[in-house]
């Protein structure tokens, strides 16, 4: 099983990443996930955690993701060193930012930045990185074909927004490759 | 038109499958965490995929009122709700037992104030099971979603006449996104035929319903709301094989034994938790361990017979439940212990108090709570309550 | 633009009967206002009543007393199961219906004005009858929201500290009228005409519609059973009680007595008054005159 | 029929004889109101003129419109005397019962 955790604010759309992602392999990945948010009252602004669980068979377990094998962190600001002790062996963190350096400096192996802001800003003009986090995602995991993600993007939002988003979700996708490999 | 698949909510299941049973009339009024429910079936019915009267009322109280009145007048009924909204409607949810109104309701199992929670636990409902009402504990979404059609099925049969509450674990399944099968309407029509009843107000044959009896009559009222609760057994099963015959998914009626068929320690369980028990039971069993999981789907009417049977080869049960009846016991655990001792076989029985309040139950947990019960059955002397995760010392008793 | 209604009087009303052989007390001013009440609305009326005295009197198995479709309500939920009634009549294409609900005024003005209120915000197409006798009679006469000044109640005794109720009376009227309803109005079983009047009013009303008629309780009241229409009459022409409409958005008063008939006499004839002093009476009379003032000044008047 | 009328009722013997749930045929009577009254009203139709005042204020409803005058159902009326006092034509009396010899 593959088990994904999300660092994000209140508004920023981590748990629309973790369910975009959880209706990509489940519909269209042709596998079976779990997708739900921390439970609790925060509101926008909030530190909050969303949680992705894939799997090749129906998931019965609903507990918490204690120990991931990604986490992704949509908010720099969220992340802490503390974080790598979450990841299962050979898991990775991956942090929304332009700041390689500080992050490579922490730890060179377990941590993998990406500029979803730089990406998000171009193409959708807004700094919501959440779709570009996912393309990042799938390049660094290839836990499910970015197609299916695309088919899951146009399930969640309307046409005109659905389009901009898979360009956004494809371009991460090969930036990262390229960045990555 | 075939099946869909779907990514959704626990709630969002429950939308669907309530859309499918086609009520007349839905009123409800909103509390976390069964909003999405309610969000849902406004959608529905401004996008004219539902053809009902949604009333936005005031209150809990009135959501139960309002579906009373209509389904004293013949109209199929739904309404939803959790914790502190289901306690509010306790005097609603005995009239409509009473009234034989066959009214179906989701509840979001939610913790009780105080102190307030929005988290999950099944202190609501179970508190609240003497209430006439026939109660149903769902796994996932998959089963949220049938059991709002079997539901109708069961409360509309015309020898139960009795509303159904369909539980889902708050947050847990109710904001967890899985994938679903939905069912076509056609198929669906064709399992739920539309409500039909006598126990109406009707212009042809006027009624006075809901009337007083005195002490001479009111007894009898009461025997038979009684025996309409246990004679659903039989069409609770009934409809779950119809059901699994025309869908392809069936729940084993009352209850779902797990690998028990020559378990030696058998975990009960009620609700979503069920899923993170098989997943430890597979591992232990791997390991060699007999041991299985029993989950009863419904609490009223009580599976007596069927857990007696499932445990009969086990040395040992545990009843791991997200309830405390306070200077007492868990109430599962009061009630499987009634039907482990009219068995005729000692078993030994350990209650396993947790998740209260929210409180998570991890895989590791379940592991110890078998453990516990293998230590038990090898004759290590342990108490009978258990309370699990508790974070501090208490220097008390069951910890 | 307002309709012309159909007048109901003593000759051309239905000759049957749709609340007949109930436990009520002889001289049950409450019973009076059903019974009126159901013979306006006619045969294909959904009735709820809830937990109090009508219900208690009208239900008890096997004598059942309403003899068009009726059912008993939770006290709190007159209003609420109502519009599920009218909700679900709707929605299974019944037609040509009226739902009415008749409570008290407990089961109105305390207990149950949640879901009233609810209900009338939903404009939800129901009529809402409040019968008014000044108490929780069914239980023994206790205090309610509608209890006016100086009332004594078995919940508010008359003794040498306190004379009574303190409260005056919720002005339901005016709360209900606040919402906004499509139809509201006074009435008493004293002008029997003029309820009935309003009653087929209700029933041409698109939306909801409330109509409280004061209806005394010769038991709560320690007054002779006899002389139960001539106290909601004289109710009125003491100006303690008032006949009046909102529709439309405006409030009408129907009837604007020149002269008012004496308080005193009217309250000397009820044992729950009779411990009142002059003050009291003096209070009584001011806080009246303060009401008719107001009206007269704000009001349409007929 | 304008009034539902007494009929007989036996209690039931088992259980299926109940309705099922609290509910039954409206207007179902079977026992009278008669044994509340002390005084029972009088009509005397000569001074009646049917204009039926007495008939509108019954809180039981057990005045009838009869031949343009009115009757009495006593079976279940309670002698409360409200028509009585109702009636401008003082065609109504107020008796004690049992006084004319019925009941």
């Amino acid at each position: 099983m593959i088990e994904i955790r999300w660092h994000g604010r209140g508004g920023q759309g981590s748990f629309t990443a973790s369910r975009i992602l959880g209706a990509a392999a489940s519909l269209y990945g042709n596998k079976y996930a779990l997708a739900f948010p921390s439970f609790g009252p925060e509101r926008r602004g909030a530190p909050i955690t969303a949680f992705t669980k894939i799997d090749d068979q129906k998931i019965r377990d609903r507990s918490e993701i204690i120990h991931c094998d990604y986490i992704v962190v949509l908010d720099e600001t969220l992340f802490a060193p503390s974080l790598l002790q979450d990841l299962k062996p050979g898991g990775k963190i991956l942090i929304n930012t332009a700041r390689e350096e500080k992050y490579k400096a922490i730890s060179p192996d377990w941590i993998v930045t990406f500029d979803a802001v730089a990406i998000a800003q171009e193409i959708l003009g807004r700094p919501v990185t959440n779709t570009a986090m996912i393309g990042a995602l799938i390049g660094i995991s290839e836990v499910i074909p970015v197609h299916a993600v695309a088919e899951s993007i146009k399930n969640e939002f309307s046409s005109s927004l659905a389009e901009k988003n898979i360009r956004v979700l494809n371009q991460s996708y090969e930036r990262i490759k390229g960045e990555w490999l | 038109m075939g099946n869909t698949k779907m990514f959704v909510s626990g709630n969002e299941a429950a939308a669907i499958g309530v859309k499918l049973a086609r009520p007349h009339v839905i009123s409800a009024y909103p509390i976390t965490p069964q909003t999405v429910v309610v969000e849902r079936i406004a959608e529905m019915v401004e996008k004219g995929e539902l053809t009902s009267e949604f009333l936005h009322v005031e209150s809990e109280h009135s959501a139960l009122s309002a579906a009373m009145g209509a389904s004293a007048v013949g109209a199929r009924a739904f309404t939803a709700t959790s914790s502190q909204g289901l306690l509010y409607m306790a005097e609603c949810l005995h009239y409509a037992s009473g009234g034989r109104f066959p009214i179906v309701m989701m509840n979001a199992n939610r913790s009780l104030a105080l102190p307030w929670s929005i988290y999950g636990d099944q202190r609501d409902s179970l508190s609240l099971l003497d209430c006439g009402w026939l109660q149903v504990y769902v796994e996932d979404a998959q089963e949220s979603l049938d059991m709002m059609i079997q539901a109708y099925a069961i409360a509309e049969n015309k020898e139960v006449l009795t509303p159904v509450m369909v539980n889902l674990d708050g947050f847990v399944l109710t904001h967890t996104y899985e994938l679903v099968e939905v069912p076509s309407q056609e198929a669906v029509d064709a399992f739920l035929p539309p409500f039909e009843t006598e126990n109406k107000l009707d212009f042809e044959n006027p009624k006075n319903m809901c009337f007083s009896s005195s002490p001479g009559d009111n007894m009898e009222f009461k025997y038979q709301q009684h025996r309409a609760a246990a004679k659903a057994a039989e069409v609770i099963k009934e409809v779950d094989e119809m059901y699994h015959k025309k869908f392809g998914r069936g729940y084993g009626g009352l209850v779902d034994g797990y690998r028990c068929e020559d378990a030696e320690i058998i975990l009960v369980t009620l609700g979503s938790i069920t899923g993170t028990c098989r997943v430890v039971a597979d591992e232990l069993r791997r390991e060699g361990k007999k041991v299985g999981v029993l989950k009863i789907r419904f609490m009223r009417p009580f599976p007596e017979k069927e857990i007696i049977d499932i445990t009969r080869g086990a040395k040992v049960v545990g009843v791991l439940e997200k309830d405390i009846s306070f200077g007492y016991e868990g109430t599962v655990y009061t009630n499987v212990n009634s039907a482990l001792l009219k068995s005729g076989k000692p078993i030994q029985s350990y209650n396993f108090i947790a998740g209260l309040g929210g409180r998570d139950i991890s895989k590791n947990d379940i592991k110890f709570m078998y453990t516990y019960l293998e230590e038990a059955a090898n004759g290590v002397k342990k108490e009978y309550i258990k309370w699990i995760n508790l974070g501090v010392d208490t220097d008390g008793e069951g910890n | 633009m307002e309709k012309e209604i159909k007048r109901i009087n003593a000759h051309n009303i239905t000759d049957k009967e749709f609340f007949y052989g109930h436990k009520g007390c002889a001289g049950c001013g409450g019973s009076l206002a059903v019974r009126l009440a159901l013979k306006v609305l006619g045969e294909r009326t959904y009735t709820v009543i809830p937990a109090g005295c009508m219900s208690a009197v009208g239900f008890v198995y096997p004598q059942l007393c309403f003899s068009t479709n009726a059912m008993i309500s939770t006290f709190a939920g007159t209003a609420s199961m109502l519009s599920g009634i009218a909700a679900g009549a709707k929605a299974l294409g019944i037609k040509d219906f009226h739902a009415v609900g008749i409570a008290g005024d407990g089961g109105t003005a305390d207990i149950g004005i949640q879901a009233l209120s609810g209900a009338i915000d939903r404009n939800d197409q129901i009529i809402y009858i409040c019968y008014d006798n000044e108490a929780y009679m069914n239980t023994g006469i206790q205090k309610s929201g509608l209890t006016p000044f100086g009332a004594r109640t078995t919940t508010t005794p008359a003794g040498e500290n306190i004379h009574g109720s303190i409260t005056q009376k919720k002005n339901m009227f005016e709360i209900v009228a606040a919402h906004g309803i499509s139809y509201a109005a006074t009435a008493s079983i004293g002008y029997v005409q003029d309820f009935m009047n309003k009653l087929a009013k209700a029933k041409e009303v698109k939306g909801t519609s409330y109509i409280h008629v004061y209806a005394p309780c010769p038991t709560g009241w320690g007054t002779p059973e006899d002389i139960t229409v001539e106290l909601a009459k004289e109710v009125v022409d003491t100006g303690l009680w008032y006949l009046a409409e909102y529709e439309y958005g405006r409030f009408k008063l129907n009837k604007n007595p020149k002269e008012f008939s004496s308080v005193e006499n009217f309250l000397r004839k009820q044992g729950r008054f009779r411990h009142l002093d002059e003050k009291d009476i003096a209070y009584i009379i001011e806080s009246r005159d303060k009401k008719w003032e107001y009206i007269r000044e704000n009001w349409e008047v007929a | 029929m304008n009034k539902p009328q007494l009929m007989h009722y036996e209690k039931p013997k088992h259980i299926k004889d109940y309705p099922c749930g609290p509910a039954a045929p409206a207007g179902t009577l079977v026992v009278k109101n008669a044994g509340w009254r002390t005084r029972k009203p009088i009509v005397h139709k000569e001074k009646c003129t049917g204009c039926c005042l007495c008939y509108l204020y019954c809180p039981e409803g057990t005045i009838f419109k009869e031949n343009k005058k009115v009757g009495i159902d006593y079976d279940f009326c309670k002698g409360c005397g409200i028509c009585a006092r109702a009636c401008t034509h003082k065609a109504i009396e107020m008796i004690k019962e049992g006084e004319n010899g019925e009941y």
